[in-house]
């Protein structure tokens, strides 16, 4: 594949970076800051689409930055799934810069400039993953985005936050350093290279009991993508303020973490390695577990935050679940389902955070009624709602049917019951929010309290767009569609 | 700690006692020790620095390096001693002693230093009036003392002897002072500044010589080239005396150095 | 009947590390700093003495040329004659060192004395955890 | 290009003599010679580490003499980037512990500088010369000045830490010596090259045996690899942060440059490889000095005391991986000479800043420290994480090499080991930041009523730029570690 040297891939991942030293002097004038991270939001998209017409046509840009050791270095390279992926973050950033200034103005929140100087350096992180040419820059980037999101996560100071942090790293951390560090070493070690390659890096070097070993270092070892047992940070890093789960526990964070081990797989592992072993079985096996506990535990959650939390869990092995397939269907099923559970999502988020900000109401039993007093909220929550499910008109249909015919391609019919059976899951822990929302009754009618509306207008429109492009994305999946056909080289 | 200790040393004997197996024998003159270099610097260093006393040769020109650092080891112990134990605050407890009558005055509690006039003489705390027969002899051996001490450096190239041995020897003439008298008469006549200063110089001196090579285009402390100034006539055992004097001025204000701060707990008042 | 001939024939040797062994376990094995110090040295010497003993030839005198020396005569010079100087201009700065390392460590129970008035180590540890 | 590798350490000793004589005339001219001195000597020292680079070894006969007679200074690559790393770190230090030296002497601070000059010829010293003798001349001379400074620190606890280490210090280089003893009498000679090519006929010798087991012993107790570690953590944490700054990161350094010197020049590998068989051993013992580093430092409740057992656990490190008997390994060992050095020294930066405005720096002291001191606070973080291992900071470059090494080696316990420290230090360093972070707890949600705003306090601006510049080292040594590796440490070991 033609390799075009570019410095954009860099650019993308540094301005937001660069815009930190804004922020941190501007600190004292709110207005400036926030028009400093649209600007860095805006400047990194537009960058991130320029390459988009390249990376269309089959070429792929990349850039080493250093050197580390023969075979080993930082390098970046954008090809489709890393384009699909940063397109992504890079959008919903933006999206999602408008909401958080609602959002934090709203609850008045203290240290609004290290929030939103650690959430840049998290976004830069990010499209770091995405464009890593091998698995060290990639393992870079996650570990830098594991101790950004830290004090996003920790945000609050208090006692609940500090428990939470502690858990979080210790999962994310200890994962990181404790697995995934060993394996990746263990295979440089043994082939020399680190390079992202379709085909794989292993020339007949591993045994089934290795490979099987070390493929499970790695998907456990990147604890970001909320593989059972290693999931229970996200439920505690809930307690971050909303925008942080929205962006970066619904899209940014875990979605690394899933791209790290769709990477592994088919850049590392390679599909045909995968398919000899007979590894997807095991992948598939253990998806599924977290898949259908996930989508148990979410029935049982009160809390609305923890409730998606635990949705995001099932729904991420999703996209792992597709990729082990290992056939062409299955891979652009998991993987386009990173976009697509990325709109649903971070919708169902937004709505979640947009409540509370209006009402203070955090627990779903609260919320009976809700409807009534913000109709486009609860609208956009259903359509949100939809897309999790996997539903028609929303682009999360279009994921959960490729990934149907995936099953049945590769011959595991059986796990089709999985799907099918988290998906009534799904709607069965959504829709009811909905329908209370719209045509419950509150139980204690003092706490009915006149005054409530609609959130702040920054709160509600980023809430409205991200609804109407999980529609539209319904509509026009083709383009990311190619992308992925081409990262993935089939 | 007494078991651990002697597993310790049981250990370490039987680890050097299992070495000494392969070792040449005692006095052997054909060991490798006794004719690798060794042999170099008996047949040729007469030739080469002509000193006779190969020790000084190698001492002060084949390893004139090391000595250099020797020198600064000396220089750092005074220093050490200075920095741990010099003590600025003024003294205590302060006595005088009225010298027509014998009266001795208690001054107590930071009173600082008393402008008492001639008729009291500042005292230590164990007075003991200075022995007569002590200071005479002290006064008498003295000079001679030194005098050898002079002999000792200055002899170094012909016969044992050097800058180390001869600055103990003045150090060691100066420290009798302190202690046929007492240390403020001591510090009276050789101030601490002016100590301080002479350990310093005589090492810069060793250095000094050595940067002078250098200067004159050759190597540190390659005493031949400094033949332009001084003249070829063994201008080598010149360099040596050169650095052998640094090392005795450096030694002798060390030695006083560390007796004065050790002896006097760092106060410079009484001790000894 | 090996050990018996070894020590025989170096018995410079054995009386050094004889010597070495006392002065390591002084220093460890004693409680009053005073005398770690005074092992310190004893360790030291015993080095010193190794050294020097290396530099002992048989026969030998002490490496100071004699004669008529300056004036041509160097031919005469056989290293049989002279021990060898080395080792001694090793030791001349180990015992430099040795004395510095001295000096140094007085100065150090100095100072410990002046805070807690004993050189006892059990003592000084009481005194520490107190704190 | 002329370059004067003499002046190295002459400049830095004139320096200290001229500053011990204008310490009595007027006290601050003896910073500014210190500050000269080592100006100097970090230019001597760049010249010469970019002369060896172009056109190799350098030599330079101390008096004239040619080597086995005289003393001869000899820098290949190895030392001209330890060198450069000695004058680079002691500069800086001197720039950032100005205030320091200042508030902890205040009426000896002139004297400090003396020794503190010293101390760096002490190591300059070792690190340049070709001498087995000379070595130990230096290294006395670090010690005496390490003794003395040391002892300047903590009123209550810093003598009796100083002559511990006075002991152990004195049996480790006694050590050294005897070894060099036994060298000398199988060989005669006491220059390392020489040394090395007369000791290859004797392989079998049990002479030669015990002189490496003392050397490398002695070196050992120097460097405190544990169990021989005792003196360090007392002695170190007790220390005036002027020179806990510099000592923490350059002396146990040096120390590991040294073994490696032992080792490569000396010895040889092929002799302690393939003749000894010994790396097996040592590197459990590098692996036991690791886990057993990390757990103490996890007992502390004082930061300096709990870094210097992350000193332990480093030096853990560099001798596991220099004796594991491979390329990956030395070169991670060397690597992490380095890197080390680096990511101590801005810790102890961070902590001297903490210690300037806190006096004492137990866990309980830093509370609400991220408010109070962000940019002591920012440094101290990434040189922990450099410490953790997190990329792209140089500590995971040099763990990268190491874990290779183990791997290549087939010691997967120093592999585990390795790994099990960075969670260790990740978990001792995210401890500490909690309680910078969250303490004094706010209660439940803070919107706003944060109390009253806490109040910065930095460090002196000097001390915070120098942080600022060892902090973007990290990152810059860590990216080029590549290159690093590439130019200098391969052709060491080809």
């Amino acid at each position: 594949m033609e390799l075009i040297p570019s410095i954009k891939p860099l650019l993308a991942v540094l301005v937001p970076l660069l815009v930190i030293p804004i922020l941190v002097s501007s600190s004292s004038r709110p207005n400036v800051r926030e028009s400093w991270i649209f600007i860095g939001g805006t400047i990194k998209f537009l960058l991130v689409v320029s390459m988009l017409p390249l990376v269309l046509s089959g070429k792929q840009i990349g850039l080493t930055l250093f050197q580390i050791a023969p075979g080993a270095s930082i390098a970046l390279r954008v090809d489709g799934l890393g384009m699909l992926f940063a397109l992504v973050a890079s959008c919903l950033y933006i999206v999602t810069s408008v909401y958080s200034i609602g959002y934090m103005r709203g609850l008045n929140e203290h240290g609004q400039t290290r929030f939103v100087s650690f959430f840049a350096l998290a976004i830069s992180a990010t499209i770091g993953a995405a464009f890593s040419a091998n698995l060290l820059t990639l393992y870079l980037f996650y570990e830098i985005l594991s101790l950004a999101t830290y004090p996003l996560v920790a945000h609050h100071e208090d006692a609940k936050s500090r428990i939470s942090g502690r858990r979080y790293l210790t999962f994310i951390l200890g994962t990181s350093i404790g697995l995934v560090l060993p394996a990746m070493i263990y295979c440089y070690h043994v082939t020399g290279t680190l390079e992202f390659s379709a085909a794989g890096i292993f020339a007949g070097q591993l045994s089934k009991p290795g490979a099987t070993v070390l493929l499970l270092m790695f998907v456990f070892g990147f604890a970001k993508a909320g593989i059972m047992p290693f999931h229970s940070w996200l439920p505690a890093a809930m307690v971050a303020p909303t925008p942080v789960s929205a962006l970066l526990h619904a899209v940014a964070v875990v979605k690394v973490g899933v791209f790290s081990i769709v990477r592994v797989i088919t850049g590392i592992f390679g599909v045909d390695l995968m398919a000899s072993f007979d590894l997807g079985v095991v992948i598939m096996t253990i998806a599924s577990i977290t898949i259908l506990v996930g989508s148990f535990i979410a029935l049982s959650q009160d809390e609305l935050k923890r409730r998606l939390a635990f949705s995001t869990i099932a729904q991420l092995s999703y996209i792992v679940f597709g990729v082990a397939l290992l056939t062409p269907t299955g891979l652009v099923g998991g993987v386009i389902h990173i976009l697509m559970h990325a709109f649903g999502k971070i919708t169902l988020f937004f709505c979640a955070g947009a409540i509370f900000v209006a009402t203070g109401k955090k627990y779903i039993s609260q919320m009976k009624g809700l409807g009534k007093k913000m109709p486009i909220t609860f609208a956009a929550f259903f359509i949100g709602s939809l897309g999790v499910i996997g539903l028609p008109p929303s682009g999360g249909f279009y994921s959960k049917w490729n990934l149907l015919i995936g099953t049945l391609e590769s011959g595991h019919a059986i796990f089709m019951v999985v799907l099918l059976l988290s998906s009534f899951l799904n709607a069965f822990y959504f829709l009811p929010i909905v329908y209370q929302g719209f045509f419950g009754t509150p139980e204690a009618a003092a706490d009915e309290t006149p005054g409530i509306q609609e959130a702040n207008l920054c709160c509600v429109v980023p809430l409205a767009v991200t609804a109407v492009v999980s529609i539209v994305l319904f509509f026009f999946p083709g383009m990311f569609v190619d992308l992925i056909r081409l990262g993935l080289g089939i | 700690m007494k078991v651990l200790a002697f597993i310790i040393v049981c250990l370490t004997g039987g680890l050097l006692l299992y070495g000494t197996g392969e070792l040449p024998g005692w006095g052997d003159p054909a060991s490798p020790a006794s004719s690798h270099l060794s042999n170099h610097y008996i047949e040729h260093a007469l030739e080469e620095t002509q000193v006779p006393n190969l020790v000084t040769a190698v001492l002060a020109d084949y390893r004139g390096y090391d000595t250099m650092f020797e020198t600064a080891v000396v220089f750092c112990a005074g220093l050490a001693c200075f920095l741990l134990l010099r003590d600025f605050r003024p003294k205590k407890d302060q006595y005088y002693r009225h010298v027509p009558t014998g009266v001795v005055l208690h001054v107590k509690e930071d009173a600082g230093p008393i402008d008492v006039g001639r008729e009291f003489e500042d005292m230590d705390k164990d007075w003991v009036p200075a022995d007569t027969i002590i200071k005479t002899v002290c006064r008498i051996l003295i000079p001679f003392i030194q005098i050898y001490a002079l002999y000792v450096v200055a002899h170094g190239d012909f016969s044992p002897g050097g800058g180390f041995q001869g600055g103990v020897i003045f150090g060691a003439s100066l420290i009798m002072i302190g202690i046929a008298t007492n240390l403020k008469t001591l510090i009276k006549r050789i101030s601490e500044k002016f100590l301080a200063i002479f350990s310093a110089i005589g090492v810069l001196v060793y250095i000094g010589i050595g940067v002078l090579c250098m200067v004159m285009g050759g190597n540190f402390l390659d005493y031949g080239r400094l033949s332009p100034i001084f003249g070829e006539h063994h201008i080598r055992a010149l360099g040596m005396l050169g650095v052998e004097i640094g090392v005795g001025i450096a030694v002798t204000a060390v030695m006083v150095i560390i007796y004065v701060n050790i002896v006097s707990e760092g106060r410079h008042d009484e001790g000894l | 009947m090996d050990l018996l001939q070894l020590i025989a024939t170096k018995y410079n040797y054995c009386l050094y590390i004889v010597l070495m062994m006392i002065g390591l376990y002084a220093m460890i094995a004693k409680n009053n700093l005073i005398k770690k110090v005074v092992g310190m040295s004893i360790f030291q010497t015993a080095i010193i003495l190794f050294y020097v003993s290396i530099g002992y030839k048989h026969n030998a005198t002490i490496p100071i040329i004699q004669g008529d020396h300056g004036h041509g005569t160097h031919a005469a010079i056989l290293a049989a004659d002279y021990i060898n100087p080395l080792p001694h201009v090793l030791m001349l700065t180990a015992i430099v060192v040795s004395v510095a390392t001295f000096g140094v460590a007085m100065a150090l129970c100095v100072k410990i004395y002046q805070r807690y008035q004993t050189l006892e180590e059990d003592e000084l540890r009481m005194r520490l955890s107190e704190k | 290009m002329t370059t004067y590798p003499e002046l190295i350490v002459l400049a830095p000793l004139l320096g200290a003599f001229f500053a011990g004589i204008a310490a009595w005339v007027e006290s601050r001219i003896s910073y500014a010679i210190t500050l000269i001195a080592m100006g100097i000597a970090t230019a001597c020292a760049a010249s010469v580490f970019t002369q060896v680079l172009a056109s190799g070894t350098i030599q330079y006969r101390m008096a004239g003499w040619a080597p086995p007679m005289g003393i001869e200074l000899r820098i290949d690559a190895l030392n001209a980037m330890v060198l450069l790393l000695i004058s680079v770190i002691a500069l800086l230090n001197l720039v950032a512990s100005y205030r320091n030296v200042e508030k902890e002497t205040p009426d000896r601070a002139s004297s400090f500088y003396v020794m503190y000059l010293l101390f760096v010829v002490g190591l300059l010293g070792v690190t340049a010369t070709g001498d087995l003798f000379n070595l130990y001349v230096l290294i006395e001379i670090t010690s005496l000045s390490s003794y003395t400074l040391i002892a300047l620190g903590d009123r209550d606890k810093s003598a009796i830490a100083s002559l511990n280490y006075v002991f152990i210090g004195v049996i480790g280089a006694s050590f050294y010596l005897l070894g060099v003893g036994y060298i000398y009498i199988k060989t005669g000679t006491l220059n390392m090259v020489d040394a090395a090519a007369i000791m290859k006929t004797m392989t079998d010798s049990s002479a030669i045996l015990v002189a490496f087991v003392l050397c490398i012993l002695g070196i050992w107790i120097k460097m405190a690899l544990f169990p021989l570690h005792v003196w360090l953590p007392n002695a170190y944490s007790s220390a005036p942060v002027g020179f806990a700054r510099v000592v923490a990161p350059l002396m146990t350094k040096v120390m590991v440059y040294v073994m490696v010197r032992l080792m490569l020049t000396v010895f040889g590998l092929d002799y302690i490889f393939d003749t000894l068989n010994l790396s097996q051993a040592v590197v459990w013992l590098g692996t036991i000095a690791i886990l057993a580093g990390g757990a103490m430092a996890l007992y502390q409740k004082n930061l300096k005391k709990m870094l210097t057992y992350i000193i332990v656990c480093e030096i853990g490190y560099m001798v596991g991986g220099a004796w594991l008997g491979n390329q990956m390994g030395m070169t991670g060992a060397i690597l992490h000479i380095i890197n080390d050095a680096i990511m101590t020294f801005a810790l102890f930066l961070a902590v001297g800043n903490m210690v300037y405005r806190l006096d004492r720096v137990d866990y309980t002291d830093l509370q609400g420290l991220f408010a109070k001191m962000p940019w002591t606070m920012a440094g101290f973080v990434l040189a922990a994480f450099s410490i953790v291992g997190v990329p792209p900071t140089c500590g995971f470059f040099s763990k990268w090499y190491l874990v290779l090494g183990a791997f290549e080696a087939g010691a997967y316990h120093f592999a585990a080991a390795l790994i099990i420290s960075s969670l260790l230090c990740a978990i001792l360093f995210f401890k500490v930041f909690e309680i910078c972070f969250f303490e004094p707890m706010s209660e439940g949600h803070g919107h706003d009523s944060h109390g009253p705003a806490a109040v910065m306090e930095e460090a002196p601006v000097s001390s915070l730029v120098v942080l600022g510049l060892v902090s973007v080292c990290l990152i810059v040594a860590g990216l080029y570690s590549g290159t690093i590796v590439d130019t200098l440490i391969t052709p060491i070991l080809n």
